[in-house]
């Protein structure tokens, strides 16, 4: 284990940025993203979350496809695709951490989406554990530790000392490049930390959600459950759990005709959207009870149905404290996480 | 976060003749600019004219469209208030390219790059004065920079 | 394993035949700029068909795998993409991608069974491939019996080959019905449900069926009354689909994608999906 | 406010056991002590109703569906929800008969967000006396003044008086006054008078904050269309993300403009931003335009008036004004 | 996709001197739906013609650009050519590339380049055109023409001189208006009555005409070439059909107590009357709340007295509804009364009149028998003062901003019979300014001050007494900056011109547009004046602004060879360039209706089917034959459904793009 202290932290970000880009937590225009380091940027590692997840550096809101040249009848194919820099992330929480597994099972799989593949591949992950969750915190639900993340490095901080440990190979590759800022310590510090994280992490008030329902119940049953009426009833159909969420990862495809040519890129797209499913000829998910329900039950149970288990949540929170009328997934795991008239 | 493939070129280096579109009413303004061709009045040939029924056809979204496309200004003319073909609509017109240029100016897009010029079917030369005022103020305030899609650009 | 390289990015295909088939229904002929086909599928196998600029979508090939030389798309136009490419010429250059989904069981299931082939308007188009498929190996089915449907006369889609080739067909019994009575029409008038009903098929028969859903209710309801379980009925089902490879979440029904572990589905699999297609 | 809450239940309950209307659309407590969510109830489960500080949410576009409902639907406006609600019924948008509009008093709205943003985290419950907040979080107790987390809205409250109702819960003039000392245009003035790149430099920054996730929209009263021009694929601006900086301009510039002279500034396009983007700003500019250009104009105060994009005078400014007016080139 | 064939014009040396030609048939050739790109000395010449045919023909055109003049110029000649050659006139865009290029253009690259983008944009347009087809609809070969006064009659006797019917609904019991009123016309001093009565019975015997009195239009639907207009005739209590018009009712009639109206209340009438003698019809009506058969059910003498039977008390109002192509608005004016002007006394002394009480009280068959008297004591005034603008050219809410326009001249007219008539009478005109535009209308007024002698004073009127069953009027003179009091036997007020109160709610019914001050708003203040914005509605006489007599008949005459013009057509043809909206995006807000100056959109609750999902909703529907095409409402349409087909936005959108490509 390493460790540096906070007020040099400005070395081990030049170091990290100086071969490859480092993105980590900048505030701008008051919100916090993760933005490409650069001098005097104001970089806010004691925020809990950016607004977007960290799946915007390896699935991205908007990437190119491909370019297409129309020239009378015929069509001429670019690919849109460029070669991957390296690049390190910083700063990314537990819950994010873990969500990469979740994305990985869906863009991973057979066929490959390249584009993400070649950014995980780019990608090297210093993950850093939480001191101070809030509320809206139930990560523990889904058996994340939040003093432990995963990642090909993990930090700690405390008042005044950052602490590293790489756990990868990529993680020792990267220590290596930044070793000369850094200085051995024991882990006491660190250790003492976890013990007063996890206290505090007792007394969250989510901390009991129970999930066993949405893995033990005919897929069906909670399908059919009539309260989804009552708990969608006031959805405003927008975007928002869905583009801050950092496992939701439908996206669409569109052109976009430049007067040059065509551009073909995706985007995020969300299933609360009613043009989601929506066919000339009609739409099987007419309602917003049908879409509000697709997406939960996507995450809870079809997921999982997949994923040997795995649901398609970290319990980060941002749903909880961005939507904009206070549905979300810790009300629906609450409501629906008993079973009608018991 | 945005991944674009495209570059950006470096059109400073190209003599700078501006893009200009101009909006005229079928009726006045498009007749004011046949005048001025007939009377062989001329302004310069990167002011190109779109025709409409009447000015309050053009919709905001038509304008920033422009912008988008690489305009560097868009001008609107339409009949005298109180002569409108169809007697009211330069008055929506003139509200709504008001109000849609203070907009644009709020947001820091130069005020100089949209105008709004009411010409008459009589009014060839001051179709063409107004043209040629309009480029050259464009000149002036250089390539658009602040309001066009990066896509767009060649 | 293949990845995004093979499936998101197209290939370019050439219109080389436009038939027009009914008021609103024609019939592509695509081949390989250099000739030959696009790529090789299945039965029942769908292709993500695109004008760039315009938009792209899922359409069942209607041609056999057993053809070699191009491949066919019968296209209804309903919408935006669907109008621009029925306004397509000979020569026209189009994106295709795929084969996407899984096919008809006809190697495995369907083998030496007795068939039925149930088809509604263009309905026809997903099940034609099939039915070309067993008639170029013949000898691995059993009886085929095909029910075709429209509107009228004019919107039977692929008249000419129904006539010219499976009606002379031996061994192959073709029921063709249309809604409304009409002057030139001398066959079946009635709907497709009460039709098949009339026939009523023995039970060792195996159904595939393809429609619009009112038609496959009834058909299904009236193939129960009939005897049939669930299990003998196979269908093909058509969603909004963007990227055609399980990933862009948009045909999620139930733990399903539509486009990687349909669009065929037997009946009996679909009963235990949420009703949302 | 308790006493306020128990009125309210008593005359819910009232309403509904009578027959006036067979539903409520009103706030059920969420999950924490402020995040209320609007809900639909019945006299059956009437005891869920709830309002506090935190029932900031404007609740008028709801009506748009519930009128087009069976049975006629009681709805709670807040004296600022009336505009909406006016200019939704203006709009033909919803269906007055349907509705039976039960106007709620409002001391002034408070947002998380703001407390949030003192450091105060992990909130566990709030105390609200009317002058300080008291809030209890994982991490010790900690206080605010009342006035300091007020919604942006309340902060340049129309007034206590209801616009639009069939009954009031108290007469307005009993009802409390919410401090409102500000000048809701200061900030438009502060933008209008820094240079044109300034302004750029800091629309920029804002906007390109937008993840386009069209909370904005669908939460704003005024944006009630079926289909958004930019969900359609067949006008021509349709969008999913933005693509480019031009995309973030466009959408918003659009939008606001599309709601100009309709928009009553019940800044719900601002509460509902996961980027905190001032989005009212764009509209107030709107407003302060048109009641500088064309006479003060406060959309959604009566259901009749005339928006000021649909009527014009002969004498009507013309639009080199902004040439005159404004921040330097 | 299209099939598309470019014709580039050289107008002879016009542009191919700076626009290289065939260079910009060469450009256009790879442009989408581009199949055809040639060009050709004159394509407006008949070989030119012939070549598009042709080409159409041969290549299977679905449209064609042409790149020459002005479309002002040719667009409908190649409208024509190509719609003979088989295909949508509408599928037709001209790249304007002599009067806005090559005209204006010396250097012919730069000409060239330009017109190669302006031929890129009319295709990019072309692309998306869709065939537009005029819609057609019949005309109604019948006018309507509301109110019955000397404008409304001269209309209606010039469209049934063209030989069509016409119908002329007055919601007084006769026609004639408020020229009947009139004593004598000025500049010529000629009787009111002597010019208008005949007019009024050619309008009573034609054969065309049909005159609805004492009748009101309640309902209008419908549009140009086809309304439906619902009349309501009040009853009369008197069968118009049996009626003789002997008066013998009115003399039996024992109800004689109520202000007589056609006197302006200067003396009285019987329940049962004949607003004047040569009124038509010439048939009595019964008022109700004055007849003592229907205030007690006695009564009942009318009945008996009447020979022909024709007294019937259980007439009811009728409904009738008919067809009209044209709606004349001829609704005229009322004079303001002067009853918020205090400071002149006009509520407290008989002897303030208003001008046209003056008229009354001048004319023969007035209630002076024409014999000027002073209301208060019937004695002959010696000193009369006359006031100008009563309620017009002023600020206050009391006022209206405009001029009358007319007092100046009925003043001086005045002033002129009392002088002439009684020479002995002190006559002074207190004025703002006097206004006398008009042939002979100066010579009048002059005539007045220097051979009448009539005192015309520049001043204000501030106060009217009365003392001693005198007047004292207080005054200023503006030019000598004096104060004054006159005394006064009589005060004349020249009180302002109002639109007839029912205008407002014509205008609605007719979707025709008013000013703030009530007045009809033409359809173009200088090229259409007798047309309202609203198809198929005419303007006649001083509902459109206050005028005079001979400008009322000259409007009117001008009405109703406007009129004539649109019923001698068989059908309409309507410029399919229209609204429409697309009913599953719109939100039936009613903005749109709202900017319409044409009252061309309507709403309906109609059945939709959104991608499957049926429901009715309340949704905008164009009236394709009302519409002109202005394309205010698409973009006051925030969701887009309102569109313009022949400048659709996408159209117009994709002329943007080929533009700044």
């Amino acid at each position: 284990m390493f460790k540096i202290a906070l007020d040099k932290i400005d070395e081990l970000f030049a170091a990290l940025s100086g071969n490859e880009t480092l993105y980590l937590p900048i505030e701008k225009s008051g919100e916090i993203e993760f933005y490409p380091y650069e001098k005097d940027a104001k970089v806010r590692l004691d925020a809990l979350h950016t607004v977007k997840s960290a799946k915007d550096l390896f699935f991205p809101q908007t990437e190119n496809l491909m370019n297409m040249k129309l020239d009378g009848k015929n069509i001429q194919i670019e690919e849109g695709r460029h070669v991957e820099d390296p690049f390190v992330l910083f700063g990314v929480r537990a819950c994010d951490a873990r969500s990469f597994d979740v994305l990985d099972k869906v863009f991973l799989a057979d066929p490959v989406d390249s584009y993400y593949a070649a950014r995980r591949e780019h990608g090297v992950i210093v993950s850093m554990a939480c001191s101070r969750p809030e509320e809206t915190c139930f990560c523990n639900v889904f058996g994340i530790d939040a003093t432990m993340p995963e990642g090909d490095v993990v930090v700690w901080l405390d008042t005044d000392h950052l602490y590293w440990e790489a756990k990868t190979e990529k993680g020792e590759a990267l220590t290596k490049t930044v070793e000369s800022v850094l200085t051995d310590s024991d882990s006491k510090a660190v250790e003492a930390q976890i013990a007063a994280t996890k206290e505090i992490m007792d007394k969250l008030p989510l901390k009991d959600l129970d999930l066993t329902r949405f893995t033990e119940d005919e897929m069906m049953n909670i399908f059919n459950d009539s309260r989804w009426a009552e708990m969608s009833e006031h959805c405003l159909g927008c975007g928002t759990c869905t583009f801050v969420c950092p496992t939701c990862q439908c996206y669409d495809i569109r052109d976009y005709d430049t007067g040059h040519g065509v551009v073909r890129y995706r985007c995020w797209d969300s299933c609360m959207y009613r043009d989601f499913t929506r066919m000339a000829h009609g739409n099987p998910r007419k309602s917003q009870l049908e879409r509000f329900r697709q997406r939960f039950m996507h995450k809870l149970v079809y997921f999982p149905e997949n994923n040997d288990g795995m649901f398609s949540c970290v319990g980060c929170g941002r749903c909880l404290s961005k939507c904009p009328i206070h549905t979300n997934i810790a009300k629906v795991i609450k409501t629906m996480g008993v079973k009608e008239h018991e | 976060m945005q991944v674009n493939e495209t570059n950006t070129v470096n059109t400073e280096e190209k003599e700078f003749t501006p893009l200009i579109v101009a909006f005229c009413c079928n009726w006045c303004s498009y007749a004011g600019a046949d005048l001025a061709g007939s009377s062989r009045l001329s302004y310069p040939a990167n002011v190109k004219i779109i025709r409409v029924p009447c000015s309050c056809r053009v919709n905001p979204l038509f304008i920033l469209r422009a912008f988008q496309r690489g305009a560097d200004g868009v001008i609107l003319c339409g009949c005298h208030p109180g002569d409108c073909h169809y007697s009211t609509g330069n008055y929506y017109a003139r509200r709504r390219m008001t109000l849609l240029f203070s907009m644009l100016d709020y947001l820091g897009i130069e005020k100089g790059r949209t105008r709004v010029e009411w010409v008459s079917a009589a009014e060839g030369a001051k179709f063409s004065a107004t043209m040629n005022d309009f480029a050259a103020t464009i000149h002036k305030l250089g390539p658009n920079r602040k309001l066009r899609d990066l896509r767009c650009e060649k | 394993m293949s990845n995004t390289e093979e499936t998101l990015i197209p290939k370019i295909g050439v219109v080389t035949e436009v038939r027009v088939d009914t008021p609103d229904v024609k019939t592509f002929r695509v081949t390989a700029p250099e000739g030959g086909k696009v790529f090789e599928h299945m039965p029942g196998q769908c292709a993500m068909l695109s004008i760039p600029g315009v938009g792209e979508a899922m359409f069942s090939i209607t041609s056999s795998p057993t053809n070699k030389e191009f491949m066919e798309f019968s296209i209804k136009k309903c919408g935006c993409l669907t109008t621009w490419l029925h306004q397509m010429d000979v020569g026209q250059q189009i994106t295709v991608r795929g084969p996407y989904g899984k096919c008809f069981p006809v190697e495995t299931e369907l083998k030496g069974k007795n068939l039925v082939f149930i088809a509604g308007g263009i309905g026809l188009a997903p099940l034609r491939s099939v039915i070309n498929y067993c008639r170029h190996y013949r000898e691995n089915y059993g009886t085929i019996d095909i029910v075709y449907g429209s509107r009228s006369m004019d919107d039977l889609v692929d008249y000419q080959e129904i006539q010219e080739e499976w009606c002379k067909e031996a061994g192959i019994n073709v029921h063709l019905t249309i809604d409304r009575e009409q002057k030139e029409w001398d066959g079946h008038v009635g709907f497709v449900p009460t039709y098949v009903k009339e026939l009523g098929f023995d039970l060792d028969k195996i159904i595939l069926i393809c429609g619009p859903p009112i038609m496959i209710k009834f058909t299904l309801q009236g193939l129960e009354e009939l005897g049939f379980q669930k299990s003998q009925v196979y269908t093909t089902m058509e969603l909004r689909m963007k990227c055609g490879v399980g990933k862009c979440g948009r045909c999620n029904i139930g733990n399903k994608y539509v486009c990687k572990d349909g669009p065929v589905f037997r009946f009996d699999e679909l009963g235990e999906l949420p009703d949302e297609y | 406010m308790r006493e306020i809450n128990e009125m309210l239940k008593k005359k819910v309950s009232e309403l509904l056991e009578n027959g006036t209307a067979d539903r409520i659309i009103g706030w059920q407590a969420g999950e924490f002590c402020y995040d209320v969510t609007p809900a639909v109830m019945r006299k059956d489960n009437l005891d869920e109703l709830f309002y506090n500080g935190f029932c900031g949410a404007n609740q008028s576009k709801y009506l748009i569906q519930e009128s087009l409902e069976e049975g006629k639907v009681l709805a709670l406006l807040k004296p600022c929800d009336t505009y909406s609600f006016n200019q939704l019924v203006k709009e033909h948008r919803v269906n007055r008969e349907k509705v039976y509009a039960l106007g709620i008093p409002c001391s002034g709205m408070l947002d998380v967000d703001k407390i949030k943003a003192l450091g105060i985290t992990g909130i566990l419950s709030i105390e609200d006396n009317g002058e300080e907040i008291k809030v209890a979080t994982m991490y010790g107790d900690k206080t605010c003044k009342r006035t300091e987390v007020l919604q942006e809205r309340c902060k340049v409250c129309k007034g206590k008086e209801h616009k639009a109702y069939d009954e009031l819960l108290i007469p307005d003039e009993d009802a409390p006054e919410v401090p409102n000392g500000e000048d809701r245009f200061e900030l438009v003035n502060k933008l209008e008078a820094m240079t044109s790149q300034e302004r750029f430099d800091f629309w920029r920054g804002e906007l390109s904050k937008c993840i386009r996730c069209n909370a904005c929209r669908n939460v704003c009263p005024a944006c009630s269309c079926r289909t958004c021009v930019f969900d359609n694929d067949n006008s021509g601006v349709a969008a999913k993300s933005n693509a480019d900086d031009f995309e973030e301009n466009m959408f918003h510039i659009i939008r606001a403009f599309h709601v100009a002279g309709r928009c009553t500034d019940c800044g719900e396009c601002s509460r509902v931003c996961p980027q905190h983007i001032p989005l009212h700003l764009l509209n107030r500019k709107f407003i302060k335009d048109i009641d500088e250009f064309y006479g003060e104009f406060q959309a959604g105060e009566d259901d009749t008036a005339k928006g000021p994009l649909t009527a014009y005078t002969e004498g009507d400014c013309e639009p080199s004004i902004v040439m005159e007016k404004g921040g330097e080139a | 996709m299209q099939k598309i064939g470019v014709f580039v014009c050289w107008c002879g040396s016009n542009i191919a001197a700076t626009v290289d030609v065939a260079a910009v048939a060469e450009a256009v050739k790879g442009e989408p739906g581009v199949v055809f790109a040639t060009d050709y000395q004159y394509m407006c010449s008949e070989g030119g013609q012939s070549l598009i045919k042709e080409t159409i023909k041969e290549q299977g055109l679905t449209g064609v650009v042409i790149c020459s003049c002005s479309p002002r110029m040719h667009e409908a000649t190649f409208r024509k050519t190509v719609e003979a050659a088989g295909i949508n006139p509408y599928m037709l865009e001209i790249a304007n590339i002599r009067e806005q290029c090559s005209w204006i253009h010396k250097n012919k690259e730069e000409g060239t380049e330009k017109a190669i983008i302006l031929a890129k944009a009319a295709v990019a347009k072309l692309n998306l055109n869709t065939p537009l087809i005029a819609g057609e609809s019949r005309v109604v070969k019948r006018a309507l023409v509301i109110g019955g006064g000397i404008a409304g009659i001269q209309t209606a006797l010039d469209i049934a001189e063209a030989g069509y019917e016409v119908d002329i609904v007055e919601k007084q019991p006769t026609i004639g208006g408020k020229m009947t009123q009139i004593d004598k016309t000025f500049p010529t001093l000629d009787c009111a009555a002597c010019i208008l009565t005949p007019k009024m019975v050619d309008a009573a015997q034609s054969e065309k005409i049909n005159i609805y009195s004492y009748s009101e239009v309640e309902k209008v639907s419908g549009f140009v070439g086809n309304f439906s207009v619902t009349i309501k005739k009040k009853p009369r209590y008197v069968n118009s059909d049996l009626c003789t018009g002997c008066g013998a009712c009115m003399e039996k009639c024992p109800s004689k107590k109520t202000p007589n109206e056609f006197n302006m209340g200067l003396d009285n009438r019987t329940a049962i009357y004949i607003p004047f003698a040569q009124a038509i019809p010439k048939v009595p009506v019964i008022d109700t709340a004055a007849c003592l058969h229907f205030k007690t059910g006695k009564c009942g003498i009318c009945q008996k007295t009447c020979s022909a039977n024709a007294i019937d008390f259980d007439q009811k109002e009728e409904l009738i509804t008919k067809e009209y192509g044209a709606i004349v608005v001829a609704t005229g004016f009322n004079p303001l009364k002067p009853t918020k002007f205090d400071e002149y006394q006009y509520n407290q002394c008989a002897d303030v009149v208003t001008s046209l009480e003056f008229e009354r009280l001048m004319n023969a068959a007035g209630p002076t028998k024409g014999v000027l008297l002073r209301p208060s004591d019937q004695s002959h005034p010696k000193k009369i003062v006359f006031v100008q603008c009563v309620g017009s050219r002023g600020q206050s809410c009391r006022d209206h901003s405009y001029c009358s326009k007319i007092c100046c001249m009925y003043t001086a007219k005045h002033a002129m019979l009392v002088r002439d008539k009684y020479p002995d009478t002190d006559v002074t005109v207190f004025y703002i300014d006097v206004r006398t535009p008009g042939k002979n209308f100066d010579e009048f007024y002059r005539r007045a001050v220097e051979e009448y002698g009539v005192h015309y004073i520049k001043g204000m009127v501030g106060k009217v007494e009365q003392v001693d069953g005198s007047l004292k009027v207080q005054a200023s003179d503006l030019l000598s900056n004096d104060q004054m009091v006159l005394d006064a036997d009589m005060v004349v007020l020249a009180t302002a011109v109002e639109p007839d109160p029912t205008a407002k709610s014509l205008a609605t019914m007719l979707t025709a547009s008013i000013d703030t001050n009530n007045f009809f708003t033409e359809a173009h203040p200088k090229l259409r004046p007798v047309e309202s914005p609203t198809a198929g509605v005419y303007l006649s006489g001083v509902c459109q602004g206050p005028k005079d007599i001979p400008e009322t008949v000259a409007q009117g005459s001008a009405c109703a060879a406007k009129v004539i013009g649109l019923l001698a057509k068989d059908k309409l043809l309507s410029n399919p360039c229209v609204a429409h909206s697309d009913e599953l995006l719109c939100n039936g807000c009613s903005t749109c209706a709202n900017v319409c100056a044409y009252g061309a959109i309507d709403y309906v609750d109609k059945e939709v089917n959104d991608h499957g999902k049926r429901e009715v909703r309340h949704i905008a529907v164009v009236n394709e034959a009302v519409c002109q095409g202005c394309g205010a409402c698409t973009v006051t349409c925030p969701s887009g459904a309102m569109d313009l087909k022949g400048f659709a936005n996408r159209q117009i959108m994709a002329e943007v793009d080929a533009i700044c490509k």
